[in-house]
């Protein structure tokens, strides 16, 4: 009955276990990565100095900074800097990789919370009417935009985009703002602190092509997922108990049908956060959107794997993090969760 | 980039095949696909012939383009003239040329060729890792398991792109800009999604009465492999197969649209072409953007829908039955009988025993 | 005698599936009067929810029902809801007609706290009920129910089985339908909580009048709970009457069958009928319990038995009485109608087991 | 990694508050980002309604700058704002606009001038002697005295960072002062390019109450004493130069702010150009893009030369490239022009000489000796030393390190030899780092280099490929070169030194160890309005001081 002391006991204890399960998980991420980065050629001298210098010359400069060091230290530092947050300091401009995503890290998430807003505002009516019209023409046209959707890469829609609206609106070209002071390191925030309307419009309107571009790559996903969500909780035992009750049929599917189907969304927020960090890098890199997969981007091409390193974990340990997050919200608002 | 992550998960229960069923012969499973696709109907049976209408298309393209394309993918001249440089599509040049003077139309052609050469080679990388390493660690278990199951969950947890693009960064210094490469590169990120498939299908096997007996009486683990636990794998292995060729189209796209995939030199390929013509794009030249992206497009949705399609035959819990409407013939009243004195049945005093 | 409640007459409903309809209900009849309980038993598969579903008109979208189903409101005139437009049906469903479902766990929905489902249901058929109205309504139903106010806005995970049936029934009850089918209610849940149920269910008759088709498997709640009882197999009706001289002189081969199954205390031995209940989408010709009939007799397997009324009331579709009640079926029952069918064939041995 | 390892120690303390910073930075988002979704969705109806704003074409520009600001698009990456720590372009540019030096380039001109020196001479081969300007004060207000000077450059011997340009001053000795306003530099062979080397960047001066003596300044609150300060930076994204009041150098700016805006794709930087966003754009731009924009009104492009050079190398230790014949055939049928517009749209010029353009002693001995293409003369040239044709050659390019136009430039490179029908060429990529190794392996018939000299001095473009231990794999070491160059190393003697070099050249153009082929030039994007930016364009670096606005 009064279970609930006992139930938020094995709630914690839920939590704890899925977190102490994590750690081995993101040691071996830990792993992955360092040993990948150790793997993969190139480092950020002969990048940069590599037409300038001799051999000798060079070889002196990568003993100097360390590349040749044994590889339990540079493991051993790799570590230490995860622990303490901060993730390495790039070696091409001596920046700290938590200063890159603090500085960085509010583009992306307006760009992914734009995408995703995007998503949202389509995909949810969309699914919900393909589910609840079943094998109707909306269902089946929503079923190809979406299969179409999730076909075409960022690289693909957004020079479509561009040239669609870009070139004519102004909306593909650059984010420039220069007098916004900054206090949160995301500049529509800042602006919006500073008072500074026509910032944030401008702000938003450069946000718009990117966030289509980026949302339209889990779209799909997000029709799909609701779609199946609606149909399967149309078909809940509940819903056959409140149409017994004699409540209207468009109270069934709205109270008990949309509104089930859309918590599992949370889900597949989670799930897809990973993938628009990936196409977050692409739409970054064509927008010029000032985010971390710019850098990401800029690292790699000056081979400054301390840069890539830390920036790569980063990115897995908020995926691992995320997925973390979802199942404890799961757990929390869905009781079926058992733990 | 397509996802095949949400197919593969609806599969997943699906690939745990009941036990005992349809492992008898090796080749129960395809039977079962192959039986399945027949019997397919409605947006699924549309689905799957749409998508395998436009893969046989991009297959023939990629297999006969030095028969299809006008030109070949680094020709720059013909008839002892340059191509225009960026030149808009014209008689000669249907799709246009692009900034190195090639023919658009050619390089769209054999961009198919290049996409699959590397889809097949990926697929094949990743499905003979991943199902070896599958059926070894879910048939042996113990630490092997332990180790094999984090780092593939690691490596699943990664994203995907990021995961491709830092593979194709290692191999780009081992094997030069080349076909192998990006296949190589391709490879490493679905190695995980073919390992938890089989996996699951080979612990669930193992326990299976059929798989215990054949080792009762002696079968060697390799053969136990594979002639029991192949044809239980085999009927899941189709449609990741098919939504992975999907992917590694755009994931080969992705990494040529970040120079870390195959080099123009080496080969046409559509991602290489797109980075190129975001200058296009900007200068008002649509042709360099359009065509590949398009044809890109429509390669991977005939992937993916093929893909899709299978996935809702084979995935039962996709299935939905078919129902027609239920027309009732005319009924036929019961008689009724009223009888006048209780019968003397020949289990009436049967009944008083009950009582 | 009061004017039934409910009437059922030759209901059909059958179910399209890629083999063919299923004959879940096939030509079923039956009449529920003013606080009467009606015991509607048989196997697992007899299609005995679906009857109960076909009642309330909640059949799948591909299903197809005809017959009579005819509501009669106090004092009105009778309606019948086959074939009555959705918006209408849905209507009836609460005020008139209550369903109480087998697994409680999963009829509530998760999401909603148990105030929330009061609120909908009441507010489904009272518009602009206020809200102390629709609380004190509620309340009023937990209470008899015996759940407390203080849960009133808990949400469903918070209770145990047997709490949510209650206030399933209390959600059933909270619009005061003159007609309930329960759906085994108590299936679900363990022993003592389902002596809980069968008393709140048996007290409903006793102070509000209500009607109720109470669907089990479990005879020992009919014999405690019903005022008649019908006995279902394959889509029909095969035994009707009322529940005391059914119990006491089963006519049906297949009731008997039912009956000797039960475990009662004077039994010692654990009985079960052999086989399981047909394929409703092919049944078997005659008389479709034949195959597993231990009296079955050559023309049980050609033609269907017609339903004899016996001087008790009880209605009985069996040739054991059919043939004696009316000399002149004989005829048509054939020459060697009359030969045991099971003699050949094995499946009595099981019988003894 | 020592550099990660030293941060965290000397971090431990302040880990606490950086990590609730980021907590803070967290949960300030929270709250709103469901505002800043509601506010876009907002707008994107609006932008969907087909009331199409034409503000945001030029919203960003309106907002920048204030008044004499010039915003210049580059992209161009920044490494190091502390001089120590900087050897590439875009860190120069930045510092060449905070940081005096002893010597500069004035606008213009090849040769150092005196800046923050009053004047400077050899006072032997190995010394060399400088006269401080006096009163000369960094922008904080601290005086810039000889102690700065000397400190500077111990400071940058010492330090050494990988990245930075210490092996530039690998021949100074030591620095010594005398009294406030003397700075004597010891060199240890003579040099006659040092005042040059002075003249660059490597030469910054800094403040030593600023900058630690042996490590580099974190952030960016850096402190010089030249034409501008830097007022505002953000890491791959902006940076915002103002005048400095206090600076006394010789420069005269024409505008009161220079904003520096970075882009990742050049796509973006040209779009930026095209709409307004930006006032300016300086490297780099595509070939098309650079095209387009010279169609685009409002804006115009202007070319200057620029520093950067390609090179096709050979290395004589492999087949077939040890034959002189080869290599002087190819020499005789490339066609400079022809990459030049093929690969380069023409934003790059043919280069006849190893030695630039507009640099001293820059003769053009291929062109001399080879004319225009021919190829009969190359059929001709190879039948003399009995080879057959085709020849098979192998030429190798790296995909990763010379920009998207390279593979342009190696077809083009491919097209042209096999067009004479005299050549089958093999061309193979290889990511940059292995590139390099294998360049020096020997392993490359023939290659890809392209060259950014530090100085515009002769001996930067030539010494560096032809001592005894080139520093490319040519396999091609001239006693005769060597001499050249030592002689031209010792003196500054104007005609010892042209003559030197016009002999160097002539021998590399008979034996063909490296073929020069073209020679970037530098292009600037500006709106209509921005004024002097002819001078701007200026190949030792950048001027921002001279741009203005009307």
């Amino acid at each position: 009955m009064s279970n609930t002391s006992k139930q938020s006991g094995s709630l914690r204890r839920y939590i704890l276990t899925r977190i102490a399960l994590a750690v081995p998980m993101v040691l071996i991420l830990l792993i992955l990565v360092f040993v990948m980065m150790r793997v993969a050629p190139g480092d950020p001298i002969s990048s940069s100095q590599g037409g300038k210098l001799n051999a000798t010359e060079l070889a002196a400069r990568r003993h100097a900074a360390g590349f040749d060091a044994p590889l339990y230290q540079q493991f051993w530092d790799y570590l230490k800097s995860v622990v303490t947050l901060n993730f390495g300091t790039t070696f091409s401009d001596r920046r700290s990789v938590r200063d890159i995503i603090i500085e960085n890290g509010g583009a992306t998430l307006t760009l992914t919370a734009g995408a995703l807003v995007f998503a949202a505002v389509i995909g949810i009516p969309v699914g919900l009417l393909a589910g609840r019209y079943r094998d109707r023409p909306v269902d089946v046209l929503s079923r190809l935009a979406s299969t179409i959707s999730y076909a075409s890469p960022v690289f693909v829609t957004a020079p479509l985009l561009m040239l669609a609206f870009g070139t004519t609106s102004g909306q593909a070209s650059p984010l420039i703002q220069l007098n916004v002071p900054t206090q949160t390191h995301i500049l529509i925030v800042d602006a919006a602190l500073d008072g500074d309307w026509d910032a944030v419009t401008d702000i938003l309107q450069h946000l718009l092509l990117p966030s289509i571009a980026l949302g339209l790559l889990i779209v799909g996903v997000f029709i799909r997922m609701i779609r199946i969500n609606l149909i399967q909780s149309l078909q809940g035992d509940y819903i056959e108990a409140a149409r017994a009750r004699g409540v209207r049929e468009r109270h069934v599917v709205a109270r008990h049908g949309f509104r089930n189907a859309l918590v599992p969304v949370i889900t597949v927020l989670g799930l897809q956060v990973a993938m628009l960090l990936g196409g977050a890098v692409l739409t970054e890199k064509i927008f010029n959107w000032p985010g971390i997969g710019r850098q990401l981007i800029d690292y790699i091409n000056q081979r400054d794997y301390v840069a890539v390193q830390g920036i790569v974990t980063v990115f897995a340990l908020v995926v691992v993090v995320i997925s973390l997050l979802i199942d404890f919200v799961n757990a929390l608002i869905d009781p079926r969760v058992r733990y | 980039m397509a996802t095949t992550t949400l197919p593969t998960g609806p599969i997943e229960p699906d690939a745990t095949p009941a036990a005992g069923t349809a492992a008898s012969s090796r080749f129960g499973g395809l039977r079962r696909i192959t039986t399945a696709v027949r019997e397919a109907h409605g947006v699924p049976k549309f689905m799957l012939w749409t998508g395998a209408v436009i893969t046989a298309l991009f297959v023939i393209t990629a297999v006969f383009a030095p028969l299809i394309a006008p030109y070949s993918f680094d020709t720059y001249r013909a008839g002892g003239t340059n191509f225009p440089k960026q030149g808009s599509p014209d008689g000669d040049h249907w799709f246009g040329t692009t900034v190195q003077s090639l023919d658009v139309l050619s390089r769209t052609i054999y961009g198919a060729r290049t996409a699959l050469e590397v889809m097949v080679l990926a697929v094949i990388f990743s499905l003979i890792l991943g199902v070896l390493l599958g059926l070894v660690s879910g048939y042996f278990g113990g630490w092997l398991d332990r180790i094999l199951v984090l780092v593939m969950d690691a490596l699943f947890a990664f994203p995907y792109l990021l995961l491709a693009i830092v593979a194709g960064f290692v191999f780009s210094g081992v094997s030069g800009g080349g076909v192998v490469t990006a296949a190589l590169s391709i490879t490493v990120v679905y190695i995980p999604q073919y390992y938890r498939v089989v996996r699951a299908s080979a612990l669930s096997a193992r326990e299976a009465t059929f798989v215990e007996a054949a080792r009762a009486m002696g079968a060697k683990p390799s053969v136990v492999i594979r002639k029991y636990l192949f044809g239980n794998v085999i009927q899941s292995v189709p449609v990741i197969t098919t939504m992975n060729a999907a992917d590694a189209i755009g994931t080969l796209a992705g990494l040529g649209f970040l120079g870390l995939g195959i080099q123009p030199t080496e080969a046409a390929e559509w991602g290489y072409d797109l980075e190129r013509a975001i200058d296009d794009v900007n200068a008002g030249m649509w042709w360099t953007t359009l065509y590949p992206g398009l044809a890109m497009v429509i390669a991977i949705l005939g992937f993916t829908l093929l893909g899709e399609g299978l996935n809702d035959v084979l995935n039962p819990t996709m299935r939905r039955r078919r129902l027609g409407k239920v027309l009732l013939p005319d009924h036929t009243r019961r008689r009724t009988v009223t009888a006048s004195a209780l019968p003397e049945a020949p289990g009436a005093t049967e009944g008083e025993a009950v009582k | 005698m009061t004017e039934p409640v409910l009437s059922v007459r030759d209901l059909r409903v059958w179910y399209g599936t890629d083999r063919g309809p299923v004959r879940a209900v096939d030509g079923v009849s039956f009449d529920v009067r003013p606080g009467e309980t009606l015991g509607l038993v048989g196997e697992s598969g007899c299609g005995k929810s679906t009857l109960g579903r076909g009642v309330l008109g909640l059949t799948p979208p591909a299903a197809a029902t005809d017959g009579e189903v005819v509501l009669r409101s106090p004092g009105g005139a009778g309606r019948n809801l086959v074939g009555l437009p959705a918006r209408e049906l849905q209507k009836l469903r609460g005020p008139d007609l209550g369903l109480i479902f087998q697994e409680p766990m999963t009829r509530l929905n998760p999401l909603m706290r148990i105030s929330q489902h009061f609120e909908e249901a009441l507010r489904a058929h009272h518009k602009g009920l206020p809200k102390k109205e629709i609380r004190a309504r509620a309340l009023e139903a937990l209470r008899g129910m015996g759940i407390p106010e203080s849960r009133y806005t808990s949400y469903p995970h918070e209770f145990s089985g047997g709490m949510r049936q209650r206030i399933m029934i209390a959600l059933a009850l909270v619009l005061r339908p003159a007609f309930i089918v329960a759906d085994e209610p108590t299936t679900a849940l363990d022993v003592l909580v389902e002596a809980q149920i069968i008393k709140i269910l048996a007290d409903l008759r006793k102070n509000f009048d209500t009607s109720l088709v109470l669907i089990t498997h479990n005879l020992g709640i009919v014999a405690e709970a019903c005022d008649r009882v019908a006995v279902m197999y394959a889509g029909h009706i095969v035994e009707q009457g009322d529940a005391r001289e059914v119990f006491a002189n089963p006519q049906h081969p297949y009731t008997r069958e039912l009956l000797r199954s039960t475990i009662s205390l004077a039994t010692t031995g654990l009985h079960f009928i052999p086989g399981s209940p047909p394929d409703l989408v092919e049944p078997p010709r005659g008389c479709r319990f034949h195959p597993r009939c231990p009296v079955a007799m050559r023309g049980c397997a050609e033609i269907e038995p017609p339903e004899v009324l016996l001087p008790t009331g009880v209605t009985s579709a069996c040739w054991q009485q059919a043939l004696p009640a009316d000399p002149s079926l004989v005829e048509e029952f054939g020459p060697d109608g009359r030969e045991p069918l099971h003699a050949v064939e094995e499946i009595s041995v099981a019988d003894e087991a | 990694m020592p550099i990660p390892l030293v941060s965290v120690a000397v971090d431990a303390d302040s880990t606490f508050r950086h990590v609730s910073k980021g907590i803070h930075w967290m949960s300030r988002n929270k709250r709103v980002v469901a505002a800043a979704a509601v506010a876009f969705l907002a707008v994107g109806a609006a932008a969907c309604g087909g009331k199409k704003d034409n503000s945001s074409g030029n919203g960003g520009g309106g907002n920048g700058g204030g008044k004499g600001a010039v915003i210049v698009g580059t992209t161009d990456s920044v490494s190091s704002l502390d001089p120590a720590g900087a050897y590439d372009y875009g860190s120069w540019e930045i510092i060449d606009s905070v940081y005096q030096k002893v010597m500069h380039f004035p606008t213009g001109a090849t040769t150092p001038a005196p800046d923050a020196a009053k004047s400077c001479s050899f006072t032997d081969p190995k010394t060399y002697s400088c006269q401080l300007q006096p009163g000369l004060v960094f922008s904080n207000g601290d005086p810039l005295t000889a102690t700065s000077v000397k400190f500077t450059f111990d400071r940058m011997l010492k330090i050494a960072a990988p990245n930075g340009p210490s092996s530039l001053l690998a021949n100074l000795d030591s620095t010594t002062t005398t009294g406030a306003d003397q700075v004597v530099f010891h060199l240890k062979n003579p040099d006659s390019t040092f005042p040059s080397v002075l003249a660059t960047d490597a030469g910054a001066i800094v403040d030593e109450k600023v900058f630690p003596a042996d490590k580099l300044l974190d952030g960016s609150a850096v402190v010089g004493s030249g034409p501008y300060t830097l007022d505002k930076y953000t890491a791959k994204q902006q940076a915002s130069l103002k005048a400095n009041a206090k600076y006394k150098g010789t420069n005269k700016l024409n505008n009161s702010q220079v904003v520096l805006q970075y882009f990742s794709e050049a796509s973006a930087l040209k779009q930026a150009v095209k709409d307004g966003t930006v006032t300016a754009a300086f490297r780099s731009l595509s070939p098309t893009d650079t095209e387009d924009l010279k169609k685009t009104s409002g804006v115009q492009v202007l070319e200057g030369t620029g520093t950067e050079k390609r090179y096709m190398v050979f290395d004589a230790k492999v087949k077939p490239a040890d034959q002189k014949a080869v290599r002087q055939a190819v020499a005789q049928v490339i066609d400079r022009a022809g990459i030049a517009k093929e690969a380069y749209d023409n934003t790059v010029a043919p280069l006849y000489s190893m030695v630039g353009n507009g640099i001293e002693g820059h003769t053009e001995a291929f062109k001399d000796k080879y004319g225009a293409p021919d190829t009969a003369k190359a059929k001709a040239l190879l039948d003399a030393a009995g080879i057959t044709t085709p020849v098979t050659l192998a030429y190798a390019w790296t995909p990763s390190h010379y920009g998207a136009a390279s593979a342009d430039e190696a077809t083009t490179i491919k097209r042209q030899l096999e067009a004479t029908g005299l050549f089958k060429v093999n061309l193979s990529n290889t990511e940059w780092q292995q590139y390099q190794k294998d360049e020096k392996s020997d392993t490359y018939a023939s290659y890809m280099i392209g060259w950014y000299p530090d100085l515009p001095d002769p001996d930067n473009d030539v010494a560096p490929f032809l001592t005894k231990e080139p520093f490319l794999g040519t396999g091609y070491v001239n006693p005769q070169i060597l001499d050249l160059l030592s002689k031209e190393q010792g003196t500054d003697d104007k005609t010892v030194r042209d003559q030197a070099f016009a002999d160097i050249q002539k021998i590399v153009a008979e034996d063909v160890p490296i073929i020069p082929l073209w020679q970037g030039k530098q292009t600037v994007v500006i709106r209509d309005g921005v004024t002097g930016a002819d001078k701007a364009l200026d190949p030792t670096m950048f001027r921002f001081y001279e741009l203005g606005t009307k």
